[in-house]
Formats: structure tokens, C-alpha cells, sequence
């Protein structure tokens, strides 16, 4: 029974914990309650790395990436958006976020036993580790070979990235004390439901059998969404479509990629929640469709536009590092290849072309990159996976590609976007009628960076 | 005196320079300039927005001179300068009324 | 007896050396001498990898944070000095460094068993490896389950960015010859005696009861006050208070804070000197009281100026940085938040009116930030270490705070910052009467890079 | 016979691969096919960081290493090679690289098994992995303590690095398309080849007793020959000798350069293949070489010229890490201070001497750099390899330093030589008669960044 | 022959050009400079350092034209530029002697 | 109406537009130069390349005042610019034949 029910757990459960699940299955099959299990060093160093490499993400990775891409008077405020979300979210997930998304709780959410992390440095017994159990309790536990601590911090740097790579999208005209208010309630009633929704081994919307190795709908999806529905409620900036926004310094916008490039490696082979062969085989995969996405936007716009460029090819590279997160240890080389390509193409198309179709500002592409090549990932994981990578004892096919897998990651992405949509929308009508969400018109002309924060670059 | 303007191309500074240096000018005030005129500027695209950048990076040099050297230096900048094709730039002469060198205070052609 | 002295040992030793007592302690415990014990390749993992973070800490960490600070014509000159201080205190590290502060020797200092680095290779026996045991031979003899040759290294990239700190004092006027000499000698002089005492198990003043996880004294207290005597000794900056010397570019100083920000995760989670759940809670205090710094700066100065400014909360968060220090291993998160803010405000406090009110020229702040947070962090951590993080079967209760401990804490900082004053004004003065300190006036105006370098930025 | 087979095949096998063997040779030893071997999650944990770091080292360092050393209207175009050169190695290196390389086939080249990564993910076994065997089924074969797919990508990250080198002898000139054509050819026909030659345990060079311990052959001879033959073949820079062709911004060599430092840690240390005492040594022995490298280059300078420059001292370090890199685990700390004074000295006299003596336009000094450097390392580990650090039980007296090793590091290097001018001439033939090699003239005064890319810094 | 030298705010730049080449002027070079005047700079604040930035970033405009054109180019200039807020900027007219295009030797109106 | 152009070195900035502030200047416009003169530049060296700079960085100010005013306006930058050493730079004085003020429209001496 507990078997035939963990079975279920297990097909239904994120995907991400599957190995962990398996590992320690034996101890888990036992009837009596399974003796604290022990930390792995192997398994828990990985995970403090990737921890290491996913906040790099962020900052500096991300606040570059950004801030090479806006106009010179505005590079100061976009690098402070990062580096202030990074800031808020690690107090928010410190005093609740955490509890809600990863405490057992309900399918719909956490509990509030975690909150300022109460509890956490209980694993420490006496100078040796009690690995950490997800879900306790419930039959559907997970149990893992790295202490409660690290697993907490390595969540804690995903989220903080999706609200910092929201500030894509609202970029060069939004005021600061927004934007502080604005990354407190999102991260609460937005970032933390779904992650326990997907992550969660009770979460409703793990139940219906999607899979997301890394985070495509959590994180990506999510943020892309998010920074379309703030990009419509903001409007344009000043000026788009007429006159020169073009980027100040490119260089920085490189060094960015590049630095989400080396840190995703944390975050798609970190999520194998161990040093192991899942964790080589998403590396693998993370490699291969970045540079695939890379080239294959940098070809398409040779082809239509007659030069490549070196913001095309960074684009594409972070298009095909979004669409590869849910696939990530699922899926074989052969087919992150086609994914990659695929996520280039495609996000050169919605970044070029929709935009400019639907008529919305989003400034640096949060929804063309994030929110459409995380949708083209969740996707083609349902079509591409390939079963012996995440089989287990208990689950001797592992999770393949079929019509069904497809569907319901087509529900998942559904879900998340309804919901995203709607919240994100609610809480922006909220912050705007209270303290207001875009900065003057003279602001914005003389730049954020004198007008915010008093500082410039000289 | 005279004040001669000249907008050229950045790359043919050095030369320039050398060919004025030759005449005997021991002054020379340089400005990193952006010109408009028949050379277009090129069109830049960043993610599938096109800038059409009217302005090209031009050299302005400023050099006073007293009034016999005017047209020498004029030729002689028309000479370093010139590469035969469009945005080759301009030489503007303007009067000046007075000089003075601020370590001395020396007026007048000697303070060139 | 040995059990007793093992106890007392515990009890006094660094605190960072805590858990691998524990790990170790049955194969100490027994009577005949243990066998050598192997290394664990976790653990190994881990501290290669914080080796690696901590050099990046200072090149381009460092580097970066400082050289943003400064006027154009001193960009480059002041990435010099981060790296040529790295190169210099490598080679001094390595010729009799490590072997002062780390070899057995007395209470006062190491000796010369390791000059050169002699028989620093010796753990290598035929493919297999043999831990390190620090202060082999004597009672408190502290054994790691990594080899020497990772130790050295880890440790040599703490002396490596203690004199680069300091350079942060001097910016913009020392000339690059005294900066040479006078770090070979205060690295000889100061660093490696202060390092002895404090973390070998017999030095002094680790036995008079103060805990420092990771280096509040060591690093910061002994940095901050290294470049709070430079300042006064070489006088202000020309035009200071007078002229413009505002940053050229802040987007530096950006990367950098960032990149020290997860550089420090080796230099605080590495310090428990394995990868395991104190590491862990290392982190996680470290990523708290860090973002609590930098919205604490941020706050202050929104209230005090009216504006947020991205140099006021990465600087924050450098402060909150080296408060928690000396207290990452030993504290809750919730205290850790607490310390992160006070050190925010109180960093703020000094950095913008301290020193206008004392009216010495600390550039960048070493003093300011590296001084004053790491006093704050050194002082907290007596009062809000808790007992069961640093329990072990040998001393079941841990370190707690206690009036008693905030005492033993209060000597350290004093015993610190006395050497630390003295001994570098005596060497700064005897540079200054042999090669001179400062650049002349002439080439303080035309800037370093042009006059020192012969080289600048186009 | 098995035992005596073996034996010789660790002597002449790439010492790279050396304490894997002495690891696992008690199963190998046995007679019966030893049963699939556990891989290690601290060593896998390792070399994962390590994969990172080596990427990092091409993006984002050595991409601002060479982008901070051309003019202004060159940055995003350097910035560009080194990141498309990253994307076109990644699928070359998975559609056929890897195999060529490092599959079994012969002493001259590797076979097709591994052709688009096919069967890279059969190490995960329903949740437990394989460690990966390379060179399966021949005497020689050497187990490894981490997955295939780990040792792929850590691999990959070296095939990327190489050619991105070579860039820097050609920049400021290179059509971008021929250089799209030129690294592909070059990756299968040049940089495959010798890595299986120097590399595979079957590999003809291996076979000469030349030892290599992370690459001075395969990737810096091979990376600074092909870089000399391409300047030879291109010709110089319009202006070079007469115009200012100095560096727009050396704040990003600096950056570029310090990232080197810090991922060379994954080269050097990560060719131990494992988290050990040995990674330990690699580690201390760059950092001890590079220290070295960049104040010899920076005091040569200021003794030659009257000024230590800002881009000597990380000229030199780069030197330093080139130099030690075929040495890193065969030698002992003051013998890598030795390789490193000499590296630096040298290599500032070939880039600011040889250079000029010989006349040609090696831009970056990728020849300066990178060949002489590479030589100096091989040649030096041919003289201070030091036994005890590669001894196993299998050949209890390691690899010593020696005439009859010097000479067998000099064939090595021969071979590179010989091997890569040739085929690296003959490839830029073709591509020059074909698509052309070299940016018309105008193109080349106007810029690579608009010219090429249509992009520029503002 | 006129030179109109403008100094503008950055933003109006596009405006301006637009309006002269509607003009027929066919050639503008522009620096970028900073502005002292009414309208005062902001105070930074760096660590608690306050630096007043007396300066505000401006566009100088020089056009060199026929001497009838003077009027009109002020004229649109004025137009494009105003934004009836302080430090809108100045134009003023100097006197060019001699002009010459580099690439052909033409002196005159005609080499403009 | 009278445009002073004045090249002096950039440090002496802020000495000079105080000094003129006090003479009642209400405007001026600053512009980075570089300046080849009797002050040599350095030689700068990137791996043994040597590079001759010629130029070294000074600071441009335009004003224009009323033409009264040109005397005690040159006298008050020599005295604020100076520093005694070679490359303190020049004062020269042009004819403005008109000046307008793009707010108001205003011309003349009361356009400054
Ligand atoms: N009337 C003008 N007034 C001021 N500057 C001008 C004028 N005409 C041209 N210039 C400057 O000279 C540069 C070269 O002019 P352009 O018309 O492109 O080429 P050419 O002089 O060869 O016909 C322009 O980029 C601009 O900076
Ligand atoms: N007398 C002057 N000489 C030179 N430039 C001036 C002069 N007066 C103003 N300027 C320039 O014009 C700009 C705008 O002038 P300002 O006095 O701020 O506004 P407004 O013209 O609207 O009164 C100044 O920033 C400065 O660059
Ligand atoms: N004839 C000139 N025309 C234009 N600018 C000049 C002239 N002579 C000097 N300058 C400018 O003045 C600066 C200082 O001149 P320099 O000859 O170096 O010193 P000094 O004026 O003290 O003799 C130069 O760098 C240059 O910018």
C-alpha cells in the first residue's frame, strides 16, 4: 500500500526530487519510521556551490545582463534593481516565504512552521547532520542526503532571480519604492504558492503530473508573465519607437550571459539535488541547448537582418538556458540540441517580432526570453523526455515523452499563467493606486540614476 | 588671428597633426565630435529595434593661427586629411580678436 | 586527562575548528596515537571550491569594489593594487607566511617547519591522501578531514585579501613602491602573528575564550584599523572635501560587492572546513545578515538624504558581510538579521559622519566598513552565539553568549586593534623615511594610472 | 603480464589521468572484469565545479581578457569571438569532438561511438551511477570516480578554451564568418586529434612518456602556434606600428584576467579528476606559478621601461598559469616558483622583444602568451618533476624530472608543433580561397563592432 | 557665412535635426558638453560626501550656413528646442570667414 | 557680445567658475579637450608597444558675455587657471554677432 502509494508519489512528485526519492527508497520502503538519515559530504558541497552559483546569477549576472542593455543614464538604477531585490527577497523568504512554499502544509500551501526560519539549525546534532526531509510526515516525503539549511538557501536564490528578472520588463521607468513594495508581495502571494504547488510532494499541481526539472514554470514562466503584465500596466517608455534607446555599454550585457551561463550550471545540475550522473547529464543538456539557442538566434538574424550580433547571440543563449530548465535531466542531447535551436528561433521571433506586432514595451524581453522560452521548454518536456534517465526502482520506466506528459505540462503552464497573470495585475493596481508605480516624465528623461538615487556614471 | 575649425576624420588625427606640426604650429585643440552631413550614419538594431544612427564620430580640431598662416594651414589639413570619399569633413575660418596665454599672460600672435 | 584537556582545548580553540574536533574526536579519544586519518573527498571538494571563491573575493572582487570608488585616473592603479597584493603576499605566503601563522610553535607564533612551503606535499602518500592535523604533536592538536596542501591554500587567500582590504584606506595618493614593501612586511609582521594567535589551537588568545568563525579580528578588525593608521599617517586626498572626487563608475563597484558578496560563501560556509550542515547555517546567517546590511544602509540613508543610493547598500552589504564574520558558524538567523542591521545602520553612521566628524581621509572606507563592522560583528557574536550550533558529544553545551563571552570577545578586538595600530604605524613610518609613501602632488593631480603605470583608461 | 602491461601503461598514460588509476587498480588488478565501478560524489561534486569554472574561463574571462586589450570600436567584436566560438565548440564537440577524442579507436584518432553523445547518459542506472572507464576493454583502461557524462563536459570546457585563444592573435581583423568556418575545421581536424594523441591511454604521444598534466600541449602550444600561423597568415593590423592601437579599457583585461586565475583553478586542480591531496597540490602550485609569473613579468618591466604596468602583471600571471599548467601535479611549490619567474620574464620578453624582432602582428600575444609559455611548462616539468607526487603502488617511484623525461617533453612538444602549423596553415588557406579571411580595409578603420555587428559602445 | 552654435537640452537633439535638414541644412556637428548656468546641477551624494554637480549635461550644436539662412536656422532651432523650462540653452551667430568641403577643395557657400 | 574661449586644465575648473561667478557670469559651457601644445603628453606602453600620446586632457569654456565684460572676464580666468607651469592653456576672444535665449526668445545681451 505505502508502496503502491509512493509509486504514485513518485510519478506524480516534481521531477526534481526523483533521484533523491530513489536513493533512498530502500530505507524509505521499511514499515518503522526510517532512522534520521545522514548528509552526503559529496552531495551537500554540489549544493552549496550551486547555492553559490545561482545567487552569481543574480548578482552579478543578471543586474549586468540588464544593465548593459539600458541607456546610460539608467544603469546605476537598473543594477540597484537587482541587487534591492536580491536584498528584500532573502529577508521575505527568511521571515515566511520559505514556510509557505516548502513547510508540508495543504496542496494550496505551506504552513508558517518555518517562519523566520525557526527550526532550521536543528540538524545539527552535536557536529553531525540530519539530511533533510521534504514533506515529513506525509507519505509522499522526500528525503535528502544534504541538510534542511543548504536545501533552504539553494530555494531562497531561486527566489530571489524571478522577481529580479521581472525588472526586465519594467525597465527605465518605474519608481524604486514601487518596485520595493511591489517584489515583497509578489514574492509572498505569487512566487511562494507556486513553488509549493509544483515543488511541493503535495502540491496540487505536481499531482496533475507535470514535470519541471529547474524551474520553467516556477521561475521562468512565472517572471515572464509577470514582466508582460507589468509591461501593459506601466505603458512604454518615453520616447519607444522613436527615439534612441539603443544600449549604453554591451560589455556589460556579455559579462551578464556569460555569468548566467557558468551560474545556470548550479541551477539546472544543482537541481539534481546531488553530485551524481543526473547532475552531469543536466549539465550536459544545459550546455548543449544554450550554445544551440545561442547560434540559432544569432543564424536567424543573419538570415533576416544580415548581420549576427553579439545581443543576439547572448539573447538566444539565455532563451535556450530558460527552455532546457524544465527539461534539463530529462531529456538526452540529442534532444536538448532541437529544444535549443528551437528556444533561439523562437525567441528571436517573439522578441523582433511579437513585441513589435502586440505593441507592448517590455523593455528587455523578460516575457519574450523568460515567459516564452520557458513555455517552449515546459512543452517539449512533456514531448522529449526519455524515460531511463529518471527511472528508478520504484519506478522502473522513468517519465518519457507522450501525448499525455504533453498535456499536462500544458496544464501547468496554463495554471501558472492564469494565475500569475491575475495576481500580478491585482497587486500592480494595488502598489499603483497607493504609492504610484512609474516615475515622472522629467524623471524619466533626466535618467533614474540622478533622479532615484543621486549617483551617475561619470 | 585666426581660428581655423576643422571636422575630419578621427583616424587621420595623427596625420594631420604631423602636417601641421611641419607648418610650425605649436598649438592644437582636439573635440570628439559627432557630424551630420552627406555620409550617412549607419543603422544599429538591438533585439529587432532599428536605430538609425544619423551621427558618425568626427575629429574637431581648433587652431589658432596668426592670419598669414590661415590658408597654408588649410591646405595643409586639406591635404592630410583628404581620402577622396564622402565625410571627408569641413574647414571653417573665424576672426579672432584676441589671444592670451594664461602662464604668461603674453597677448597677441606670441601667445599662440 | 587527555579527555579534559581535549575539553578545555575545545572550548578555547577557534571556533572554526570546531566540528572537525567533533568529527574526529573517537579516534582521539583512544590512547595510542590514531592512525593517520584519510580526507574526505566532500569536504576536500568544498574547500577547493571556497579556495577558489575567496581568491575571486579579491581579484576581481576587491579589485572591482574599490577601483569603482575611485576618480577615472585612478581606476587602473587601483586594480593593481588588489592584484599586485595578491601576487606578493602568494610568494611571501609561501616562503614563511603560513609556517609563522600556522606551523606548531609557540603561543605567540608558528615556526619554520613549513618555510617554503617545505614537506607541504608529504599528505600525498602513493594516490592516497592523509588529513590534516593542525598543531600535530600538542594536546589541542585539531585534525581535518582535508589535506594540507587545501588548507594551506584556503588560508593563504584570507592573507591574501587582509592587505588588499587595507588598500582601501590609501586609495588614490600611496606610491606603488611602498605599497609593495609595506605589504610584504605587515603581512610578516602583523597578519601572520595575529593569525597564529587567534585560530593555531595554542595561540594566545584563542585561549582566553574568544570565538571568531571566520575572521572578524584576523581579517577585518586588523584590516579596518591597518587602514584607518594609513589614512591618518599619509594625510588627505588633494582637494578633498573641495573637489570632485565622486566615482568614474559605479558599475565597478557593483560587480565587485556582488562578486565579494558570493565570494564570502567560501569564506564563511568554508570555514567550517567541511561541507556539511554547519557550513550550511554559515551560509544561511551569512546570506541574511548580508541583505539586512544593505537594506539597513539603504534605509538609513533614504531617511537621512531622501534618496537610496546603490553605493550606500552594496556597501551595506559589505558591512553586514564582515559583521557576520566572526559570528556565521555560531549564531541563529534571526540573530543574524539583527547583527546584518545594526551593522547597516552603524556602518552608515561611520562611514558618512564618523569620519567627516574626525575628519581623516579613509578613501573607500577600510576603517569604516571593515573596521567598525567588524568590531560590531566580533562584540555580537558574544552575545547572541548559541549553544547547540557548535555542540559536541566532548562539550554538549557549544558556545553561548554571555556576558562572560562578550568580555573574552571585548579583549580580542582590544588585543587586535593595539597590535594591529602599532605595529603598522612603526612600519608605515619606517617606509615612509626609506622610500617614501606618498606620490608628489604633481602626479596625485594627473592621476596614478598615467604617472605610476604609464597607462589609462581611453 | 597484466600487472607488467599495466605498469608501463601508467608510465607512458597522460599523468593526468594517474591517481585514478592507482585508485581503482586493486579492481582492475583482479581477473574477472571488474564489476562496474561507484562513482564518488566529492570527486564528482569537484570536477562539476569544475566544468563551471573552466567555462567561466572563456566566458566571461578570457572574452574580457582579450576585449580590454583592443580599441574601443573592437570591444563587442572580441567580446563576440570567444562567446560564438563557446557555442560552435559546444555542438562540434557533441556531434563529433568528444568522440574523435576520447573514444577507445586507435593510437591516432578516437572512434564514432560517442557521435552526438550517443549512450553519454547509460552511467545512470536506475538511480545509482557508473563511474566512466576510459579506453574500456584495452589494457590501458583507466577508472574514474565520476560519470561519463561529467568527464565529457569538463573535457568540453577545454575544446571551447582553445580556440577562443588562438582569437586573440587575430583580433581586430577576422571576418567573423571565416572565423564561424575556421573554428569548426579546427576543433574536429586539429584540437581532437592531439587530445586523443596526448590524452587517450592508447594515444601515440602518451605512449613517448611525455606527461601533460592539465594541457600546456593540447590546449596552450596548440592554442599559441595556431595563433602565430593565423597573424603570419593574415598580416598585421592597418596602423600597427604607426597608429595608436592602444586598449579602450583595461579595467575588463583586469577582470578577464583575474576570472583566468580563478577557473584555472578547475583546470589545473580539476585534471586530478577528484577532489584529493593532489587536486590540493595542483591548486598551490599555479597559485605559487602565477604569483610568481606576474611580478616577474612586472618587475622585468619596471626595470626595462621605468614602469610595472597594470596589463604586465596579469600579462605575466596569465603567463604564469600558461607555463605551470603541464606541471601543476608533478611538481612541488619551489620548483613552481622557478617555472613561474622564468614564465614571467620570458614571456614579457617575447611579447615585447621577440615580437617586434620577428615583426609579426600577434595582437593579443596569444604566440607570447600562450606558445611560450606552453613551451617553458613542458619543457620545465621535464626537469622538476618531482617522483613522490605521482607515485603509486603500481610505480612506486613516480615520474621524476630527468634528461631522458626532458627529452620525451620536447618531442611533445615537437609534435604539437608540427602537427598544428601545418594543419592550422592549410586551414586558413582553404577558408581564406573560399569565404576570405580578413575584413576589407574599410571595415577594418571603422570598426568589427559596427561593421560586423552593427552594434556599438555609446 | 554664418556659424550657429546652439547648446541645447540632449533630449531635444533628434527634434532639432529634424526641423534643420526640413530646413535644407545639410550639415550639423555636435559635441556633447556640460552646461553651467541657471539652471543648477543636482547635488550628489557618494558615502556620505556631498558633491554639488554644477554642471548639467547639454548638446552643443554648430551648423555652418549661407548668411540668409541664419535667421530661419535660429528660428527652427528655437522651435524644436524650447520646452519653455529652464536651461533650454542659448544660440548665438559668429561670423565664418572661409569655408572649405576637405574632399573636393570647394570653398564657399558652396562647400558647406 | 564677445564668446571667450579658454583651455586650461581640468583640476582648475571649479576654481575658475567661481572665480567668474563672482565676476556675475551667469553662463558657461565646458567641453573635455585634448590639447597638444608646448606640454608634451606621455608615453604610454601596452606590452612594448610604445605609444607617444601627444594629446593630454584639458578643459574648453565657452562664454559669451557683453563686450564689456571681455577684459575682466580673461583677466579672471588667467588669474584662477594659473598655475605658472607649462600647459596652463589659452584665452581667445571671438565676435558673437547674435545671441538668443531658446526659453523666452530673448536676444541680445540679455539672451546670456
Ligand atoms: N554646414 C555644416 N556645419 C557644421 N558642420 C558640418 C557642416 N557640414 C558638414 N559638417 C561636418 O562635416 C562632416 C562631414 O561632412 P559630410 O557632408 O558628411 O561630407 P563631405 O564634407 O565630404 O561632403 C559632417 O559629419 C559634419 O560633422
Ligand atoms: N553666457 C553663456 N555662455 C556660454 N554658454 C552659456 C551661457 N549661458 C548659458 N549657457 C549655456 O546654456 C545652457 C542653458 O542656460 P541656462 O541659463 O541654464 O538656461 P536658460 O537659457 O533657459 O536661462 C547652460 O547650461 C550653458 O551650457
Ligand atoms: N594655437 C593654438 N590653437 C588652439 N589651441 C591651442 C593653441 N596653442 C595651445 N592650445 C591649447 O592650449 C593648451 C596648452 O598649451 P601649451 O602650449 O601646452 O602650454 P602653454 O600655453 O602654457 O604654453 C594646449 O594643450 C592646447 O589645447
Amino acid at each position: 500500500m505505502f508502496r503502491a502509494l509512493k509509486l504514485s508519489g513518485v510519478t506524480r512528485a516534481p521531477a526534481l526530487l526523483l533521484p533523491i526519492v530513489a536513493l533512498s527508497s530502500p530505507a524509505l520502503a521499511a514499515d518503522a519510521p526510517p532512522a534520521p538519515p545522514a548528509i552526503d559530504t559529496g552531495d551537500t558541497s554540489w549544493m552549496l556551490v550551486s547555492t553559490a552559483l545561482v545567487l552569481m546569477m543574480t548578482i552579478p549576472g543578471l543586474a549586468l545582463f540588464y544593465a548593459g542593455m539600458v541607456r546610460r543614464k539608467n544603469v546605476l538604477a537598473t543594477l540597484m534593481q537587482s541587487f534591492a531585490i536580491c536584498c528584500i527577497v532573502t529577508v521575505v523568504w527568511m521571515v515566511a516565504g520559505y514556510s509557505l512554499a516548502f513547510g508540508t502544509g495543504t496542496p494550496y500551501i505551506g504552513d508558517l512552521s518555518r517562519v523566520l526560519l525557526n527550526g532550521i539549525g536543528a540538524h545539527i546534532a552535536k557536529g553531525a547532520d540530519i539530511g533533510f526531509t521534504l514533506g515529513a510526515g506525509t507519505p509522499n516525503a522526500v528525503t535528502m542526503t544534504i541538510p534542511e539549511s543548504v536545501w533552504m538557501m539553494f530555494q531562497m536564490t531561486f527566489a530571489i532571480i524571478t522577481p529580479a528578472l521581472i525588472a526586465g520588463a519594467f525597465a527605465e521607468r518605474m519608481k524604486f519604492s514601487a518596485l520595493c513594495v511591489f517584489t515583497i508581495l509578489w514574492s509572498l502571494l505569487v512566487y511562494s504558492p507556486i513553488a509549493h504547488w509544483v515543488w511541493s510532494p503535495l502540491g496540487w499541481v505536481a499531482g496533475l503530473g507535470a514535470i519541471d526539472f529547474a524551474g520553467g514554470t516556477v521561475v521562468h514562466i512565472n517572471a515572464g508573465v509577470a514582466g508582460l503584465v507589468t509591461a501593459l500596466v506601466l505603458g512604454k517608455r518615453k520616447g519607444y519607437g522613436q527615439d534612441d534607446l539603443s544600449p549604453f555599454n554591451l560589455t556589460y550585457a556579455v559579462i551578464g550571459a556569460s555569468l548566467l551561463w557558468v551560474g545556470w550550471f548550479g541551477f539546472n545540475a544543482g537541481s539534481a539535488v546531488g553530485a551524481n550522473g543526473r547532475a552531469g547529464m543536466a549539465m550536459t543538456t544545459t550546455q548543449i541547448a544554450t550554445a544551440a539557442a545561442g547560434l540559432g538566434w544569432m543564424l536567424a538574424e543573419w538570415v533576416r537582418r544580415g548581420k549576427p550580433t553579439v545581443l543576439g547571440i547572448i539573447s538566444g543563449a539565455v532563451g535556450g538556458l530558460v527552455a532546457i530548465t524544465p527539461a534539463a535531466g530529462f531529456v538526452l542531447p540529442g534532444s536538448a540540441l532541437i529544444i535549443g535551436v528551437v528556444a533561439g528561433v523562437v525567441c528571436f521571433w517573439a522578441a523582433t517580432s511579437l513585441k513589435h506586432m502586440l505593441g507592448y514595451d517590455d523593455s528587455l524581453d523578460a516575457f519574450g526570453v523568460h515567459g516564452i522560452g520557458g513555455i517552449i521548454g515546459a512543452l517539449l518536456t512533456g514531448v522529449f523526455a526519455y524515460g531511463p534517465l529518471s527511472a528508478t526502482d520504484a519506478n522502473p520506466g522513468g517519465i518519457s515523452g507522450s501525448f499525455a506528459q504533453f498535456v499536462s505540462q500544458a496544464e501547468a503552464v496554463g495554471i501558472t499563467i492564469a494565475w500569475c497573470a491575475a495576481a500580478s495585475f491585482i497587486l500592480l493596481k494595488i502598489v499603483d493606486l497607493t504609492i504610484g508605480l512609474r516615475v515622472t516624465a522629467d524623471q524619466e528623461e533626466e535618467g533614474l540614476d540622478m533622479t532615484l538615487h543621486g549617483e551617475r556614471i561619470n | 588671428m585666426k581660428l581655423i575649425v576643422a571636422i575630419i576624420k578621427p583616424f587621420k588625427l595623427d596625420d594631420v597633426r604631423e602636417a601641421l606640426s611641419a607648418l610650425g604650429v605649436t598649438g592644437i585643440t582636439v573635440t570628439d565630435v559627432k557630424g551630420f552631413g552627406r555620409q550617412k550614419g549607419q543603422t544599429e538594431i538591438y533585439r529587432g529595434a532599428e536605430y538609425q544612427e544619423h551621427f558618425v564620430p568626427k575629429s574637431k580640431l581648433e587652431i589658432a593661427v596668426p592670419s598669414d598662416l590661415a590658408d597654408p594651414v588649410m591646405e595643409a589639413i586639406r591635404l592630410a586629411a583628404n581620402t577622396g570619399k564622402i565625410g571627408d569633413g569641413k574647414i571653417f575660418v573665424l576672426d579672432v580678436e584676441q589671444a592670451m596665454r594664461i602662464r604668461t599672460g603674453e597677448t597677441g600672435d606670441s601667445a599662440l
